[in-house]
């Protein structure tokens, strides 16, 4: 019961999953869409439990066993729970039942998002801008000829891609370009076979029953 | 008359002309235009029902048209109706609106300005829902093909065959690694990659964990596991919980080692630097999809000097791996991985099925290609 | 420590200071660039020059703040070269979020032309030289629907005019009437003018990309059915390019300016690699 | 420099992720434990009120898909979870989710992957139309054969595989640089996103 069941639906889920590609009978389609768009949807909803379940957990042993750094627990517990009860009483748009304004001052759960969310991971993302650089210093050595082939493409591109090179090399940005659309393409391409027969294999495994792991090692 | 009156007369009948001629223009550019003709309606093929395939020919005054009006008359009723409007120099449209087993006609009307040329109306037609997507054929023999040389191959194994599959370099590191952290004693970071459970990537990576884990409650180092997805999260807790179990060592097991932080993508990337550097791991793992947040990742973990073994199925993403871990797993070798650590019959003859599924790529790639170049023959419509 | 190993073992905060300089430094003080256009560029340009006076250029703005540096100045620049070659343009946005970068590009080249206009005809006038049709629900609707009659998609503008009393509506009726439509997007919208606009109506399509999705038009281009194109903050620099050359319109250049910070990134991180390569190889020769 | 607080929130949050640069201190610490704490209650704000509330509680109010309770329910054993004796029923859901997800993904991944791929890299006559294009698909054709070669797994990499794995990894290689220039491209103007944001919005330095 606790491995054959969900194998079972595993087995069947997998089917009907593949199925609508195939078949654009309305009957199908109709039902394919009313399973991704209700029950993954309402499922996957459930499981975000799990995780806040999970986190919440985390810190507050952290906070009780007063381990390292156990201060920040609270700032991240606190956040979260205010931005809940904002989010869930004060409305998506402001407009619930719980006041999220003192006069022109807004705090509803958009402005928090684009206001603090935003901008926390744009710098995040923008952070990379500096690892390019130092990754690009340390790394970049041409230790053997495959390493050489990497810094040098990598050297040409961002030098095809800057207005300067149109002038001392002028045929430096098609040259970059033509990396990207002819060797570039070549490889994605053939990793791209091998990754797609890979990620088929593993879906017939898991649809099958063959391959277990997500049953938690249960043989 | 006088030469002036002769030069007025001359103006005068001109401007008439002129005039005559300006509202002839007119009125050709009215009544010029020409309906469309060989109206056919058809049952849209390869669709769940619904819609109809309306074609005709062009109308000869297409160039000065603004385009067509398509109505629609069903059989039995005298109400006409629109059913859209498509541009010049198109010879079809496709009614999405009809109801199966009903039968329709179709006129088309040549439209200009405030003028307009119907055709006649079409045969009549019915909509019908398919059951099969006759353009998908390719893809089922593809599928039939490939899964019976994967389950062949899985098959053999269980019979007992010596499979062979060649050194991953990289995967003699796992060990070196863990030890290394043992004796620093300083923990094991793995960080499973941002994507479902239902991700190819996800499976390898929660694969490698096990195979880790059991290495790491054998030599009783401590064990980090972040996660960025619910499920992935309660898989990867029982894994490793399995593992500790497979080790002999199942009270050394912290359920605590293995927590979800946040499904956001830089609020999880934030997070993981924190760990990195507050926790100072000997050892970092990145096995799975990863997306921008790649370099992140492992520059933070490069600068605080830990040994670094990723893999990634992410082909945006390797380059950066490359560049800043000790060892890349690339693209497939990930999948490889798994069944390569565990040694499990399963999941290397899995492993020889791909690899004669690639056989067979090449082939259709060579076969096709030398065909194509010495024959006319349409090769590409096969697929 | 020789110099050599110095070389490379520079602590990455100074790598890390050194690029938020060259990037910062060229934002407060951008210095001169002339990018040159690369084809899909002048392309787009040469399509925009030769539009025929009853005919408009639509421009679909569908970007959202967040791809603003790299998308906003090629608006700036596509509306520059509109009203200096007095073509009529129709702007419309997929993405709600648009509605103000639309607004805030078309009062500022507006004010540009008519802070130096001398005559009522030099003037840049709203409902005669172009017309914003503000923003539509569910982008198909606007797509398909402009192929029939744009008054009916956008029955009153978004100053709340309506939209079939403008002068310049006169002439536009619908996709027969729009010589190019240029999509500036950072997501894959300019896909669905392909697919509906361009498949139903035949209008030619322009594109406005972000450098990382841009890799994916290339093939459309290739095959003609993209007319033209700008890629990223270098795509709009070099049509600002145009514009200053061929047009002699001066205007603040923000791409060219964001180019001046680019450039000097690459070059700066193209000189990382060889100060690092340098250390490395002098260190292996004493080694040996 | 502005007034607007929120503004001013922005710009502190944003130097407080920068200052992770210099070295990880207790004001990148608060930063990101606060990132953590919003995009979860954001998360859990967004889950409540663009779905469960949209698909399943008015629906049901209303007396409509009935149904969905049971989805309801199957989704709850998630909530097992926290239950050492019936812990295993998190695996009902999982299954439906992962089973879905394996076969959605046999013949997408086949058609976009494969089929498609193919069709996009055999040679045909058409293809020589134009010179260059015939002679970089050639080049094209062998890059993929050889990057192919590189993962074949079950041989030793001996005779012709040998060099054609080796012209493999080039080619592998030579991609991989592309991307990493090409990207820097991108992650640069991400920066000057930020720092304009700083300088103008915030500090009002420049216009």
């Amino acid at each position: 019961m606790k491995v054959r069941l969900p194998l079972l639906l595993v087995l069947i889920t997998g089917i009907f999953g593949a199925l609508p590609f195939l078949i654009p009978h309305h009957v199908i389609q109709t039902a394919d869409n009313e399973f991704r768009n209700s029950v993954l949807v309402i499922i996957g909803a459930f499981s975000l439990v799990l995780g806040v379940g999970s986190i919440i957990r985390h810190h507050m042993d952290k906070v009780r066993r007063k381990r390292e750094h156990w201060g920040y627990s609270w700032v991240l517990l606190i956040s979260l729970l205010i931005t809940s009860i904002i989010g869930l009483f004060g409305g998506i748009d402001g407009n619930g039942s719980l006041p999220t304004h003192i006069g022109n001052f807004h705090f509803d759960i958009q402005t928090i998002f684009i206001r603090m969310e935003v901008p926390l991971g744009a710098t995040m993302f923008s952070i990379l801008a500096f690892f390019m650089s130092s990754a690009a210093y340390r790394s970049f050595k041409a230790r053997s000829f495959e390493a050489t082939l990497l810094l040098l493409t990598a050297f040409i591109v961002m030098f095809g891609s800057v207005p300067l090179s149109a002038y001392l090399i002028p045929k430096l940005p098609h040259f970059a370009e033509w990396i990207l659309t002819v060797p570039s393409t070549a490889a994605k391409r053939g990793m791209g076979f091998g990754i797609a027969l890979g990620g088929l294999a593993t879906s017939l495994k898991i649809i099958l029953g063959i391959e277990r792991g997500w049953l938690g090692g249960t043989k | 008359m006088t030469m002036i009156e002769k030069l007025k007369d001359f103006k005068i009948k001109r401007l008439l002309f002129n005039f005559l001629i300006f509202n002839l223009l007119i009125l050709t550019s009215i009544y010029a235009i020409e309906p469309p003709a060989n109206v056919v309606a058809k049952d849209n093929p390869n669709d769940g029902g619904g819609s109809i395939l309306i074609q005709w020919r062009i109308s000869p005054s297409d160039s000065i048209l603004d385009g067509y009006r398509i109505l629609r008359q069903q059989q039995g009723s005298t109400e006409i109706s629109e059913v859209g409007f498509i541009g010049r120099g198109r010879i079809s449209f496709t009614d999405e609106g009809t109801t199966d087993k009903m039968k329709y006609t179709y006129q088309v009307v040549a439209v200009k300005d405030t003028s307009e040329v119907a055709s006649a109306w079409s045969n009549p037609a019915t909509s019908k829902p398919q059951w099969f997507d006759t353009n998908r054929i390719s893809v089922v023999v593809f599928t039939i093909l490939f899964t019976f040389l994967i389950i062949y191959f899985i098959e053999r194994a269980k019979k007992g065959t010596n499979l062979f599959v060649r050194k991953i370099p990289g995967l003699a590191a796992v060990d070196e690694a863990v030890g290394r952290a043992t004796e620093m004693g300083k923990p094991i970071l793995y960080v499973p990659g941002l994507t479902g459970i239902s991700d190819v990537a996800t499976i390898a990576a929660m694969n490698i964990l096990g195979e880790v884990a059991k290495k790491i409650a054998q030599y009783d180092s401590r064990l980090i596991v972040p996660n960025t997805d619910p499920i992935v999260f309660t898989v990867a807790r029982e894994v490793v919980k399995e593992a500790y179990i497979q080790a002999g060592r199942p009270d050394a097991f912290k359920p605590d080692s293995v927590y979800f932080v946040t499904d956001s993508q830089f609020a999880y990337a934030a997070a993981v630097d924190g760990i990195m550097t507050r926790e100072q791991p000997a050892t970092n793992f990145f096995m799975g999809y990863f997306y921008a947040e790649a370099l992140i990742l492992a520059e933070t973990g490069a600068s605080t000097g830990a040994v670094q073994i990723a893999g990634t199925d992410a082909v945006t993403q390797l380059p950066f791996f490359i560049t800043s871990c000790d060892y890349t797993l690339l693209g497939e070798e990930l999948y490889a991985a798994s069944a390569y650590l565990s040694r499990e019959p399963l999941l290397l003859g899995g492993l020889i099925g791909q690899d004669w599924g690639k056989a067979v790529i090449v082939v259709i790639l060579v076969v096709l290609t030398v065909i194509g170049l010495l024959t006319n023959l349409q090769v590409l419509k096969l697929f | 420590m020789s110099i050599w190993e110095k070389l490379t073992k520079i602590d990455r905060r100074y790598i890390y200071l050194m690029l938020l300089l060259v990037v910062m430094i060229p934002i407060i003080v951008p210095f001169k660039l002339h990018p040159k256009p690369m084809p899909p560029v002048e392309n787009l340009f040469n399509a925009i020059d030769a539009i025929p006076p009853e005919k408009a250029l639509v421009i679909s703005v569908d970007y959202s703040p967040d791809t603003e540096p790299e998308l906003h100045p090629m608006t700036y620049a596509l509306l520059r070269h509109a009203f200096a070659r007095h073509k009529k343009v129709g702007i419309l946005c997929i993405s709600l979020l648009g509605l103000g970068l639309a607004q805030d590009a078309l009062s500022t080249v507006t004010n540009e032309f008519n802070s130096v206009a001398t005559t009522h005809a030099d003037s840049i006038i709203n409902g005669r030289d172009y017309v914003f049709w503000g923003w539509q629900t569910m982008p198909l609707v606007p797509i398909l629907g402009m192929g029939e009659n744009i008054a009916k998609v956008f029955p009153v503008d978004y100053y709340g005019n309506k939209t079939d009393t403008l002068p310049m509506m006169k002439k536009i009726k619908n996709y027969n009437n729009v010589a190019l439509l240029v999509s500036i997007a950072g997501g894959e919208s300019p896909f669905w003018y392909i697919t509906y606009a361009q498949t139903s109506f035949g209008v030619r399509i322009g594109v406005g990309s972000t450098a990382v999705m841009a890799t994916d038009f290339y093939p459309y281009i290739n095959s003609g059915q993209v007319t033209g194109m700008m890629s990223g903050m270098k795509g709009g620099a070099e049509y600002e390019e145009l514009v200053l050359t061929k047009l002699g319109i001066k205007g603040r250049r923000k791409a060219t300016e964001a180019m001046s910070s680019q450039t000097a990134a690459h070059l700066w991180i193209m000189l990382t690699i060889v100060l690092g390569n340098i250390g490395y190889f002098a260190l292996r020769r004493r080694k040996k | 420099m502005t007034h607007n607080p929120w503004i001013w929130v922005s710009a502190i949050l944003t130097l407080g992720i920068f200052s992770f640069l210099y070295k990880e201190n207790p004001f990148y610490r608060v930063c990101e434990h606060l990132f953590i704490g919003i995009s979860n209650g954001y998360s859990i704000t967004f889950v409540w009120h663009r779905v469960l509330m949209p698909t399943l509680i008015n629906p049901v109010a209303h007396g409509e898909k009935l149904w969905l309770i049971l989805i309801a329910i199957i989704g709850a054993f998630y909530f097992m979870y926290f239950i050492p004796q019936i812990s295993w029923l998190v695996r009902i859901p999982i299954a439906i989710v992962l089973g879905y997800g394996a076969g959605a993904s046999i013949p997408r991944g086949i058609d976009a992957a494969i089929v498609q791929q193919l069709r996009a890299t055999i040679i045909t006559r058409s293809t020589f139309l134009s010179v260059y294009n015939g002679i970089w698909s050639i080049v094209i054709l062998f890059g993929v054969i050889a990057t192919i070669s590189y993962f074949f797994f079950s041989r030793e990499r001996k005779g012709i595989l040998k060099p054609l794995s080796y012209t493999g990894i080039v080619f592998i290689m030579i991609g991989f640089g592309a991307s990493f220039g090409y990207t820097v491209m991108a992650r640069v103007s991400l920066l000057i996103g930020r720092l304009t944001f700083l300088l103008r919005d915030w500090l009002g330095i420049i216009h």
